[in-house]
């Protein structure tokens, strides 16, 4: 096993592995820029660099200077977590060449996994079926236009580098076309330096459904179920679980098995998810192959009791995977939430700002895994996903009910979060129901807003009591001492009113 | 004790006063007797009667917030003689407004464009999303406040637009 | 199910009985002392009622106060938790009197299990192996005496009416054996109201192995497998794991229809433990059966994936027992730490004190049911238990070192704990051998002391940088005024030297 | 600033200075250059060179606690003139206080017993367990300061016992 590894990430994720590690005996190394000095992950692993400039570019996205720290601190292996260098073969390569263990497949797999047009071709040729698309080489605005009007409406923009809704547009006409193409191909291009797109069909009542791999050095390959993750905003998944409310044994059998010669055929290693589309009639098409950790992970390891984390790190350092696949059983139903700073009142906006107070749900199977501590800021510099919230029961309705248990018991004041939203998703009928798919939050909260509009009683008498308390003396005798009767006060350090 | 908290919009007027062991707090005409409990700071036990109140209140820079059953609400300090203060902006006019803090990556227009309703003015980026500043109205641009890689924050407008 | 449901009871088991209502949908009604103001069951429940005096009797024992709220408050279930008044029948039977749903078993189940001597009776009758022993009525202490000198030391004096190592006694050689019927005696008398004791033969290598059992009102009784508790001090149980590592397939069968057999047997409905000893030769007796829901429950939690109080509260409203024996199967390895208020250097005597810090370690499959928040007082009147931590992992040894990582990151400020304690237990080679027996503690911490006796420089630093963050300004003041090199100073409110 | 902290009966002498930005810690003639972020009250990074120390300091009211590498250090104040003030006990005589706080259930002896080493003296309860107070040595009751039902806080002197 390894001796040190560095963890080239930050938030939730970095706090994930640094546990594993530290539970493993491995000592850990973070980094962190400067608007992360007094992040989790920093305060919990065993040493932490300094990366300076917060830009992504000059710290989380810098391979030279993650190198040179990994080298000074002599780890023996770095693990990119997602985002960030996750899927960089560049990366991966960089990290091999110094002698350093990346963890994670083989730059090649990372490489073709990461050009969706590659991938697609190599999954056909290997007899997984995928959707109807354009995913040549001309990339000339004109030619697209050509080949998207052929696929016909509506359809899919996406990066062929991208990932999380990046780069990703859904063109319902063809007036939008054009602009959606130049739009998804400079955020392409922004973000992972790369702006080749490529076209498919928008299927009816689609539904994202993902298989967890884990394949070790030595040709043993397993999945480990699937999860469901249609719930997305913004192309952006929010809400997960495990099974999914549409799964049956024989389709849950076949895509297992889709999945696992697909990480077969490319010779995959560690940890991966091969993502499948499922339309209305349970037809299935591979979409992508994700060579990295998973933010959903969690409810893989709640249902099978499997810790992915520690096999990544178990399995980079050269053990074989022990687990075997008759070994491997879903168990009751796990869901996870993510938590982002957002506005979902105001288009899902990230919002910034200071966690004044924070207080996570606790009980028998709910997990937090959390990036933040109280008194973070939350700057604009990063994905602004907060933490992830994630409840195990013995059925969905159950795991639902403590979902719903947990939000309600969730405090993060100072940021506005999605946690009433999420909430009101957990309460919708259809979601019950199990009628997930990807358009879920577009068919049923459109236009939502936040519903309860007045103040309620309890919280005024909450504020009155607190500024109280808080006021100080000097201002309370001063108020004392005018007119009972006259609003014209100071509480606090706020004006009540103007006018003295 | 006098106190005013805006929420969405509204007003709420209520007074606090402490007696004794009790603070009476009214609203709406009617008087509430309660008894407190600050179990951490800003963590509250309140008791009216049989009924317990708990709640966690803190104060941002211009804000305060209160969770309360599951819920948070966000009040603003109220300034009733400021109030006119703001010039009321142009229907629409809002929309130039940045909508987040973050870096500007396109500048589409000059000084002197002419503009119409939906056309592109500016791209933003922040947490590597892309956010659209497009015209409100048809116009002539006559001020462009920000150029390419230049930081912008929320709530400030990023050019002026004449109507026409 | 019920709509209102009240807690008799306070500490972790009230916080996690109200969650799991709440979950449910049920309303909670919470009871507390003066002692336990701003406890958490208290901040937890829909509603709260207080009931004055702190002392046991006058509280949490006290039969009619409790009823008369229920009443009040028209609760229709009072779930008694553990401790208490969960195993005394004349409770049960006043909440069925007043048509109030008593959750847990029979007034006559809890009273036949309640009195030792009978429930051996009854169990031996049932062809379940007992421990040699004398349960008779001679209770003089001249025939008392005399029992125990046929029985052979070592022996055990027991209250018949104990739990949890109250009103216990070994008895090493014959010279004790009076003294120790005495106070066993006194012991059961004052909590208890009953001074019945009984003797019985001390075995070698035992090991303290129970079943959990949850049976319906319609005849269905399943077992959810083994815990192995025998990791104990002062005769309670201080860790607990599941599986045992001493266990067999064939003696998890035998010993499973065993306790099947003898909650069948007494008519037994709701969650039960039936605890055995094993001894060296794996020869298993039937010792007591609990009522009640353990304190332990949570490690059958985390391997079977099942939700006992739940199924505690389904049970009791009438549902049937859905759960087939064929459907519950063990993964992993679970273990449980009690943290209790006391001092393992000073005989584990309970300390008290103010919680001044407090931070719990989180963490995939880390649960720590906790009844205590920052700023409570942990008050002599109770039991001693601040929390429970639990970790869950793929096997023994994973466990192990998640348990041996969140005992690390587990702080507990203001009050002594036995968190110290406990990581040097999971450090112990043995322990990690599975040599737990219940002689464990005596043999191997009999004169245990904590071994770090210098205080580490980092910790110097720490507090002398606190010091100076936290000093009122006019001390600092006044320090510089004075001569640097003398140390007759006042810093903060400590004083740091005399003679002024 | 000097100050004394006390150990488990030892006594550590620590300078510490605030120069600009950073603290100057002495111990043992050993100077340590630290910068210092208070995370949240009591919640300390400190960083010295490349290495972080992370703890938790806070204060009771007669000692403080340290948690730092997931240890607890109880610290005392130390009162350097006071220290022969306390009359040293005799040996043993120590096993006479009270070990717990709680209530006195039974009192064996009375003034002017004798007893011997190992006989029980008196039995206090607490949180439901029973603790004995035996004969440390051989000796004579000279004064019993508690009787039955009696409040005893930890510490507290049960018997005086003298040594025949």
């Amino acid at each position: 096993m390894f001796k040190k590894v560095l963890i080239a990430n930050r938030g939730e994720i970095a706090v994930r592995i640094i546990k594993a590690c530290q539970e493993l005996g491995i000592h850990t190394v973070a980094i962190y820029s400067d608007a992360d000095l007094n992040a989790p992950h920093v305060l919990l692993a065993d040493e932490a660099v300094n990366l300076g400039d917060p830009t992504p570019i000059e710290s989380y996205l810098n391979i030279p200077k993650i190198i040179k720290i990994a080298q000074e601190k002599k780890a023996d292996a770095i693990h990119p977590g997602y985002g960030f260098l996750a899927e960089n073969p560049d990366f991966a390569e960089t990290c091999n060449k110094a002698g350093i263990k990346f963890i994670g497949p083989s730059p090649e797999v990372i490489s073709l996994m990461g050009d969706k047009i590659a991938a697609k071709k190599a999954m056909e040729a290997a007899g997984v079926p995928v959707i109807p698309g354009y995913h040549g080489t001309d990339q000339d605005n004109e030619s697209l236009v050509k080949h998207g009007k052929k696929i016909g409406f509506p359809l899919l923009v996406k990066a062929a580098a991208g990932g999380g809704g990046k780069g990703m547009r859904i063109v319902k006409t063809e007036s939008q076309l054009l602009e959606s193409i130049e739009s998804a191909k400079r955020e392409s291009k922004s973000s992972f330096g790369n702006d080749t797109v490529f076209l498919e069909k928008y299927l009816e009542k689609p539904r994202h459904i993902e298989f967890q791999i884990l394949a070790d050095e030595y040709g043993n390959v397993i999945h480990l179920f699937e999860r469901e993750c249609s719930i997305q905003r913004r192309h952006q998944k929010i809400i997960e679980e495990s099974p999914s409310p549409v799964m049956t044994p024989e389709l849950r059998e076949q895509m297992g098995r889709a999945a696992v010669t697909a990480a077969q055929k490319v010779g995959y290693t560690n940890a991966g998810t091969v993502e499948f589309m499922v339309d209305g009639f349970l037809n299935y098409y591979f979409m992508e192959m994700n060579t990295r950790l998973q933010v959903e992970h969690p409810i893989t390891e709640m249902t099978t009791g499997v810790d992915l984390a520690k096999w990544q790190l178990r399995i980079a350092s050269g053990e074989q995977l022990t687990l075997k696949q008759e070994d491997i059983f879903q168990r009751g139903h796990a869901m996870e939430c993510r938590i982002y700073a957002e506005d979902p009142k105001n288009g899902f906006l990230p919002s910034v700002g200071t966690i004044l107070k924070l207080e996570e749900p606790t009980g028998p199977n709910i997990r937090v895994d959390s990036g933040i501590l109280a008194d973070n800021h939350v700057s604009p510099y990063y994905d602004p996903m907060l933490s992830k919230l994630i409840t195990y029961a013995e059925n969905r309705t159950e795991c639902i009910n403590k979902m719903t248990w947990a939000l309600s018991h969730y405090v993060i004041l100072g940021v506005t979060s999605n946690i009433t939203f999420l909430k009101e998703v957990f309460n919708n009928h259809e979601f019950e129901k199990g009628n997930t798919t990807t358009h879920f939050i577009d068919n049923y909260f459109k236009e939502w807003t936040i519903t309860k509009k007045t103040l309620p009683v309890d919280a005024l008498i909450s504020l009155a009591v607190y500024d109280s308390l808080h006021s100080k003396k000097e201002e309370i005798v001063r108020y004392k001492e005018a007119d009972p009767h006259s609003p014209w006060k100071h509480v606090g350090r706020w004006r009540v009113s103007g006018g003295e | 004790m006098f106190i005013n908290y805006e929420h969405e919009n509204h007003v709420y007027k209520v007074t606090i006063e402490r007696r004794q062991e009790n603070f009476f707090v009214t609203y709406d005409n009617t008087e509430y007797r309660v008894s407190v409990d600050e179990i951490q700071q800003g963590h509250l036990k309140i008791t009216i009667g049989d009924r317990i109140i708990k709640s966690i209140v803190t104060e941002g820079d211009k804000e305060k917030f209160v969770f309360i059953d599951g819920s948070v609400f966000k009040v603003k300090p109220v300034e009733l003689t400021g109030r006119t203060k703001k010039r009321k902006k142009e229907a629409g006019e809002h929309d130039l407004d940045s909508p987040i803090s973050g870096k500007v990556i396109q500048v589409k227009v000059k000084k002197g464009d002419k503009v119409k309703t939906g056309d592109i003015i500016l791209v933003i980026e922040a947490m590597k999303m892309e956010y659209l500043i497009r015209a409100p109205f048809n116009g002539l641009i006559t001020k462009v406040n920000f150029k390419e890689k230049d930081q912008i924050e929320i709530g400030q407008k990023t050019v002026e637009i004449s109507k026409k």
